[in-house]
């Protein structure tokens, strides 16, 4: 590049407080191959853009260097104002004199030198900069969603409506997730299940989603708009197509005593069953574990009452493999396991509730089924021990969240709110009982939230106390809550029917598991992490995989809701075009040189490069040589670093741009 | 009759010319079991015997392996060239062996038949060659293949010859070598005894015909293959001249040098195309030893090896010049 | 031992497992010892053994000239045989088509090397056939390090003076290089311009740049063979250098390059482990 | 050493374009003042800072280095900074076995939210580096090296 353009900003005051622009314009319009040197109030502005634009073509620029202010701010910006202008976009490089200067240094002289010699290493990496094409990645327009809880169910519909297909991949033999099994949902107390199983019908029903229920997403290959998925079909014993979900095998079934997952344990279901009522597929599943025909070949009663023959006990798992272009994740929660999480040494609290121990001292989910109309009990509040009305239930919040010392540090966001609904479905079912509320504080930001919580406190009676529990006894027949008031300022002992955990929030199980095989990041709880807390919430690093609902953070139904439709949004936008862009500052190989040692391929984070060979026209081996998958690279440049002969290189970040911009620091 | 110098007044001497600013080169002891001929800043490091030869040789005293021949300056957008010095104080290399002496004056050929270098030149004449007869030599040594011998003149401005009682017979040829030793002499009735050379072992002529008979022989690749490649052999032979031009800059500026070169490294005749007309080992070898034996008298007279053995001594895997040599003349690889 | 040595090789060329045996010769007791190439059966008697046989002819294997040669066999040493584990994990060699004779050796050199006290190596582990059992030398206790260690009570700025002092000696013939089993690159980095890494010049500078990056590039890769040490004209110590990156890669890793066929390269995998002291 | 009056240091930071040089932005939104000695190289990842271009930056008379990345775990390329960080592991002790001055070489991770850090680091690496003085990596300057001038071995 020999007719470099130099752009400098004031950025009103911003830049020229500090740095003497007009003297930097001057001194950098000495460098050779720069062609010209000018200074604007504001280049992001319009003018300034379409001076820059202007100039491009009076002066027959070649290149351009902006110094101004961060490339992550306006870097984008400029290299659009370029290509208007017919050059290159990825000649643009920015000069950072205002971040990296002229905020940061009040002695104008040294801010000065300094912003020039910036400055001169743009001038130099620019000088070297390659013309670039934006990589085109063919898309399939097939997206796959893993977990059918709402927010899976939501993102899949929202993708199928806009017209495409969609995979829905569920791990139990029902979608419906969690909220399935909810009583009633805060702040408007409507029932949770006649919102949430239209929703799965349309599921079940539409043409363009194929759903994978009692399944697992076994491996991931690929990339973005070109995943291939391998799916594992549970042996279900049941053929699907074939079943008319009649019931007659369930109930004829002998084995009544296993404990249903469904309703936490707080309930029983046979071995072959239907999770409950409204699943879907409306398909049972037998519990291999269970069935005696499976463990010893008795019995066999299931397949003799079933008229369509659907019931098959030579099932095996299937494997399927799916082509998708796009991948959103929704593997959504699991509770704070109180007794079995206590193996995690970071999870070592709460022995002293005596969950597990006492029977009476139950968790917020197993909750929610009791007082749900179509829960064990049929939305009769008895207590698990001997099937009493609790008279008095108390209610303890943050069991496991926001506490460093014993469980896990974050706030587990949804508590505060459905405990004040748990007080006020318990006191609407059991008019005379009485709620009591240890809490740490009351969270409860959101729209008609707080008034709820008011309400629960004020019309249904609730006792809050603004404590932590200490212990809980059994004695006979009550047990013993024995806390403080830290308002009041005492200690305080509740003689309690019922205690209720609201335990904290937890990444389902196998989130690592699968955050490894899709290649995108989790934090140390295991919630997935977003590749922009802010500006991209449901984008993940590895492009074309997106996530939502619970799986990221512990979050109440609106947002999963919410989060899932951007998620499937974001997969709209790429199935909008037949070809995807890519940024094209990517690795290259120089397959001349390169002498197929393999350290990158070894090394490189994405998988992205490959071991090729190369052969004459004859097919004969010429050479052996590393080859960067265009698709896959996300422009790290480790494989450079580890390249011992540097026949790897990084567009954008080449070694000759490098090189010249420590060169030119003399 | 002969004059004759001490070990003691030719430390004196030294000692004069360091004082007079001249630099001293010669051989030295740098670690257990290395000699080489390096600058002497101290009599004291001079060393006269206990080696048959250094494991460099000191053409670089006259053809450094780094020369900057011009330097240049960015000044705004002009381009500033500076010229690198060219005037070289006075220097003498002491007791160099016979062989690398006699190279001298092949080298005087190449850098002069077309265009005259004068960073050679200079240092050329501002050069008094002081040469020390061998006594000895090992299996390496082949001097007397090539037509010169253990107390050959070629090159050397004077000789000192090691004679008894840790006394040198000071034989001088030139000026220079007169004026060196002028007055810190005296006059002996001995006489320094003609020191004996290693045997015969081939006859150049013979070489020179096989070579223009057998450029496609097997021989190159029976006796070569093992050659790894490196220039231990072209940089501590006292003959080989090659070199490359380097541009070494940054923003501000920066040189263009002329460093050693050695036909051995696979990309000293690599294309820009790609394509590399010496593409294996053999092929270089046979380079080499045909440049030294066939090409170079062809065109300048002079063999260009002086049998020093340096390249046999310093090869990692025993081979040089005079295995191959060896190997023509009994015509069967070994 | 010498006589099954050249069995062996008649037989493997007769019956062609191999067209070629890259082994030690000599062309009379009193010569000196180099690498042959061995092709035809009735050559096989040039091949011999002693403790002369200082090169890691593993450095052959990475030749055009000799992979032209077709299916070869090579003679290694123990501590030569750490090289061809280090190649195969790097895919520059096809362990299934090449034959491996391993010799049990009792070390080089008269006296002899110090790499070889320390060895560990005596005994070739994966070769196709094992020739010899020289009464093996004892490895030193805790000589393996000696070197470094005494080099390494220096203050730093004694040690950058040593090695201003090594360096300006430095021709750049880059036998260091040609002689190193591990240096296969067809371009090397040094003859890499636009960007220049390295100064090509043989000034202190250019120096400084080519022995880091050599020893850099051998971090966990360097088998310890010395060569690069004992073929440097001018009698640079380069051992120092390739030991410090072996011991740490020993001592903070513990990994030895060459010894476990199994073992991820040093560089290009990583821990959760390592150990970030030094990064504030 | 005799250090002039004016001497300021020259101080070349290699940094990760998606912590240290976001924190870096930081430090300039929260108008952190700092010395105006450190010159920043943005390269995608400290993946990508190779051992090679630390020397380059010595042998251009850098008086000290900064290297600089995501936290162990942030990484935007999710593991580059591991890799990275064996390679120091390993590289120091090459470094320290040649002498150098392992006070001129820094490493930190920063991280976009570590504005305050960047500040912090760079006003100490520099006043740190201003009392030790300029960095002759090589003290013996390229010209004196003359190629016939060895030096008696210390070994």
């Amino acid at each position: 590049m020999s007719r470099i353009g130099i752009f400098t900003c004031w950025c009103g005051e911003n830049i020229a407080r500090t740095v003497d622009v007009e003297k930097v314009a001057k001194a950098v319009a000495q460098i050779p191959g720069v062609r010209c040197s000018v200074h604007y109030k504001y280049m992001c502005s319009d003018p300034g853009q379409s001076m820059i634009r202007e100039k491009i073509a009076s002066e027959r620029l070649d290149a351009l260097v902006v110094a101004s202010c961060s490339p992550h701010m306006h870097l984008k910006t400029f290299r659009k104002a370029a290509s208007l202008a017919g050059i290159n976009p990825y000649l643009v490089e920015m000069a950072n004199v205002r971040e990296h200067c002229s905020w940061v240094h009040h002695d104008q002289e040294k801010a000065t030198g300094k912003a020039i010699e910036l400055i001169r290493m743009s001038v130099e990496k620019v000088r070297r900069n390659h013309s670039l094409q934006p990589i085109k990645v063919p898309v399939t327009k097939r997206a796959l969603v893993i977990g059918g809880g709402v927010a899976g169910i939501q993102a899949a519909l929202d993708i199928a409506d806009a017209g495409h297909e969609v995979v829905l991949v569920e791990r139990e033999p029902s979608i419906g997730g969690k909220m399935a099994g909810l009583s009633e949902t805060f702040p408007t107390l409507d029932c949770s299940q006649c919102i949430l199983t239209p929703r799965m019908v349309e599921v079940g029903q539409h043409p363009l989603i194929r759903l994978y229920s009692y399944s697992e997403v076994q491996s991931v290959e690929g990339y973005v708009g070109n995943f291939k998925i391998t799916i594992r079909q549970k042996a279900r014993y049941v053929d699907v197509d074939k079943c008319t979900g009649c019931g007659e095998c369930w109930n004829v079934c002998p084995l009544k005593k296993n404990l249903s997952e469904f309703d936490f344990g707080m309930g029983y279901r046979r071995a072959i069953y239907v999770p409950f009522p409204q699943a879907v597929p409306a398909r049972p599943v037998i519990d291999k574990n269970a069935c005696t025909k499976l463990k010893k070949n008795g019995c066999g009663l299931c397949e003799k009452k079933c008229l369509a023959k659907a019931i098959n006990y030579k099932d095996q798992d299937k494997i399927v493999e799916v082509s998708v272009g796009a991948v959103v994740v929704a593997t959504g929660y699991q509770l704070y396991q109180i007794t079995q999480d206590q193996a995690n040494s970071r999870l070592s609290g709460y022995g002293e509730y005596g969950y597990g121990r006492y029977k009476d001292v139950i968790d917020s989910l197993q909750f929610e089924r009791l007082v749900s109309a179509s829960g064990p009990t049929g939305g009769v509040v008895k207590r698990p021990s001997d099937g009493a009305i609790p008279k008095t239930v108390v209610f303890i919040s943050c069991v496991g969240s926001r506490d460093n010392a014993k469980g896990l540090s974050y706030c587990s966001k949804i508590c505060c709110m459905y405990t004040a609904k748990h007080t006020m479905l318990y006191k609407h079912k059991v008019h005379e009982g009485q709620a009591h509320v240890f809490y740490m504080d009351i969270r409860s930001g959101g729209k008609n939230y707080d008034e709820f919580v008011r309400r629960a406190i004020e019309q249904d009676g609730a006792r809050y106390y603004r404590g932590r529990v200490s212990k809980i006894t059994e004695e006979n027949g009550k047990l013993i809550v024995r806390g403080a008031d830290t308002l009041a300022g005492v200690s305080l002992t509740v003689q309690a029917d019922m205690v209720v955990l609201a335990a904290a929030m937890r990444p389902a199980k196998g989130a690592e598991e699968l955050a490894q095989k899709l290649g995108i990041g989790y934090d140390e709880f295991g919630f997935f992490s977003e590749s922009h807390p802010k500006l991209r919430p449901v984008e993940t690093n590895a492009a074309g995989v997106f996530i939502c609902g619970a799986c990221h953070a512990p979050k109440d139904i609106p947002e999963a809701v919410a989060q899932a439709s951007a998620a499937a949004g974001k997969v709209q936008v790429m199935f909008g075009h037949a070809e995807m862009t890519r940024e094209p500052e990517i690795a290259m190989i120089n397959e001349q040189t390169c002498a197929a040692c393999f350290s990158c391929v070894h090394t490189c984070p994405y998988h992205a490069i490959e071991k090729a060979e190369i052969r004459t026209p004859k097919g004969a081996l010429v050479k052996r040589t590393a080859r960067v998958n265009p698709g896959l690279c996300m422009g790290c440049g480790t494989c450079v670093s580890v390249c011992p002969s540097k026949s790897a290189d990084l567009e954008g970040f080449s070694e000759e741009q490098i090189y010249s911009m420590v060169e030119s620091l003399v | 009759m002969s004059e004759v110098i001490s070990a003691s007044a030719l430390r004196e001497l030294m000692r004069d010319w360091l004082r007079q600013g001249k630099q001293v080169f010669g051989p030295r002891q740098v670690k257990p079991g290395l000699v080489l001929y390096t600058r002497l800043t101290d009599p004291e490091q001079l060393l006269v015997s206990g080696f048959i030869h250094p494991s460099n040789s000191p053409k670089e005293f006259v053809f450094p392996r780094h020369e900057v021949i011009y330097s240049y300056r960015f000044e705004g957008k002009d381009l500033q060239l500076l010229d690198a010095p060219d005037s070289f104080p006075e220097q003498i290399v002491l007791a160099v062996r016979p062989c690398d002496a006699a190279a001298l004056p092949i080298l005087d050929k190449l850098f002069n038949w077309d265009f005259q270098d004068e960073f050679y030149n200079r240092r050329r004449q501002a050069t008094t060659v002081v040469t020390l007869a061998c006594l000895s030599h090992d299996d390496s040594c082949f001097c007397t293949s090539v037509g010169l011998g253990p107390a050959d003149p070629r090159g050397s401005d004077a000789m000192l010859l090691p004679a008894q009682d840790d006394e040198f017979e000071v034989r001088p040829f030139t000026e220079k070598g007169e004026a060196s030793f002028s007055g810190v002499t005296r006059t002996s009735s001995k006489q320094a005894g003609t020191p004996s050379g290693p045997a015969k072992k081939f006859d150049a002529g013979q070489v020179r015909t096989y070579l223009s008979e057998n450029f496609e022989g097997p021989i190159w690749h029976d006796e070569t293959l093992h050659c790894l490649g490196c220039g231990a052999c072209a940089y501590t032979c006292p003959t080989c001249h090659c070199f490359d031009i380097v541009d070494e800059g940054n923003a501000a500026g920066g040189i263009r040098a002329k460093n050693w070169d050695s036909c051995q490294f696979p990309i000293f005749s690599l294309h820009a195309s790609g394509h590399n007309p010496r593409s294996t080992q053999p092929q270089r070898q046979r380079q080499r030893l045909t440049h030294k034996f066939q090409i170079y008298p062809e065109k300048f007279g002079d063999i260009l090896c002086t049998g020093c053995g340096n390249c046999t001594r310093n090869c990692p895997v025993n081979l040089g010049v005079l295995n191959v040599l060896e190997a023509m003349k009994n015509g069967q690889p070994l | 031992m010498i006589e099954s040595l050249r069995a062996t090789c008649r037989r493997l060329l007769e019956t062609g497992t191999a067209q070629v045996v890259i082994g030690y010769g000599q062309a009379d007791p009193g010569k000196a010892v180099h690498p042959v190439f061995i092709r035809r059966p009735e050559d096989a008697d040039q091949l011999t053994w002693n403790d002369q046989c200082y090169p890691n002819l593993v450095a052959y294997l990475k030749r055009k000239e000799v992979q032209s040669l077709g299916k070869a066999a090579i003679v290694v040493k123990g501590c030569d045989e750490r090289g061809l584990i280090v190649l195969e994990r790097e895919s520059q060699i096809d362990r299934g088509s090449l034959y491996v004779i391993g010799i049990v050796c009792g070390g080089v050199g008269n006296p002899k090397l110090d790499k070889c006290k320390s060895c560990g190596a005596h005994r070739p582990r994966f070769a196709n056939e094992i020739l010899g059992e020289s009464s093996l030398l004892q490895d030193g206790v805790g000589q393996k390090w000696q070197a470094l260690e005494e080099f390494l009570t220096k203050s730093p700025s004694q040690r950058m003076a040593y090695w201003q002092n090594e360096f300006s000696r430095c021709l750049k013939c880059y036998a260091c290089r040609q002689v190193c089993p591990m240096c296969y690159c067809e371009r090397c980095l040094v003859d890499k311009n636009r960007p220049t890494c390295i100064d090509t010049s043989p000034t202190l500078k250019g120096n400084f740049a080519w022995h880091i990056t050599r020893a850099f590039h051998l971090a966990g890769r360097c088998i310890g063979c010395d060569e690069c040490t004992r073929v440097c004209p001018v009698g640079i110590d380069l051992r120092l250098l390739n030991q410090s990156l072996a011991k740490a890669a020993e001592e903070q890793f513990g990994y030895r390059a060459g010894m476990d066929p199994q073992a991820e390269p040093l560089i290009g995998s990583y821990s959760l482990q390592d150990k970030d002291g030094f990064i504030g | 050493m005799s250090v002039p009056q004016t001497f300021e240091p020259k101080i070349v930071a290699f940094v990760c374009n998606w912590c240290t040089y976001l924190g870096a932005d930081l430090a300039g939104t929260n108008r952190l003042e700092y010395p105006a000695n450190v010159r920043i190289i943005r390269l995608p990842c400290t993946g990508r800072i190779d051992f090679n271009l630390i020397i380059k930056a010595f042998e251009l008379n850098a008086d000290a280095v900064l290297v600089s990345g995501c936290h162990p775990g942030d990484c935007h390329y999710t593991t580059g900074n591991y890799h990275a960080r064996r390679r120091w592991m390993l590289f120091r002790e090459l470094l320290s076995t040649l002498g150098f001055d392992l006070n001129r070489i820094h490493f930190t991770w920063i991280s976009a939210a570590e504005g305050k850090k960047w500040q912090q680091v760079i006003t100490e690496i520099t006043e740190k580096t201003r009392e030790m003085g300029p960095y002759p990596y090589l003290a013996i300057p390229d010209a004196s090296v003359s190629t016939v001038d060895h030096g008696e071995s210390t070994a």
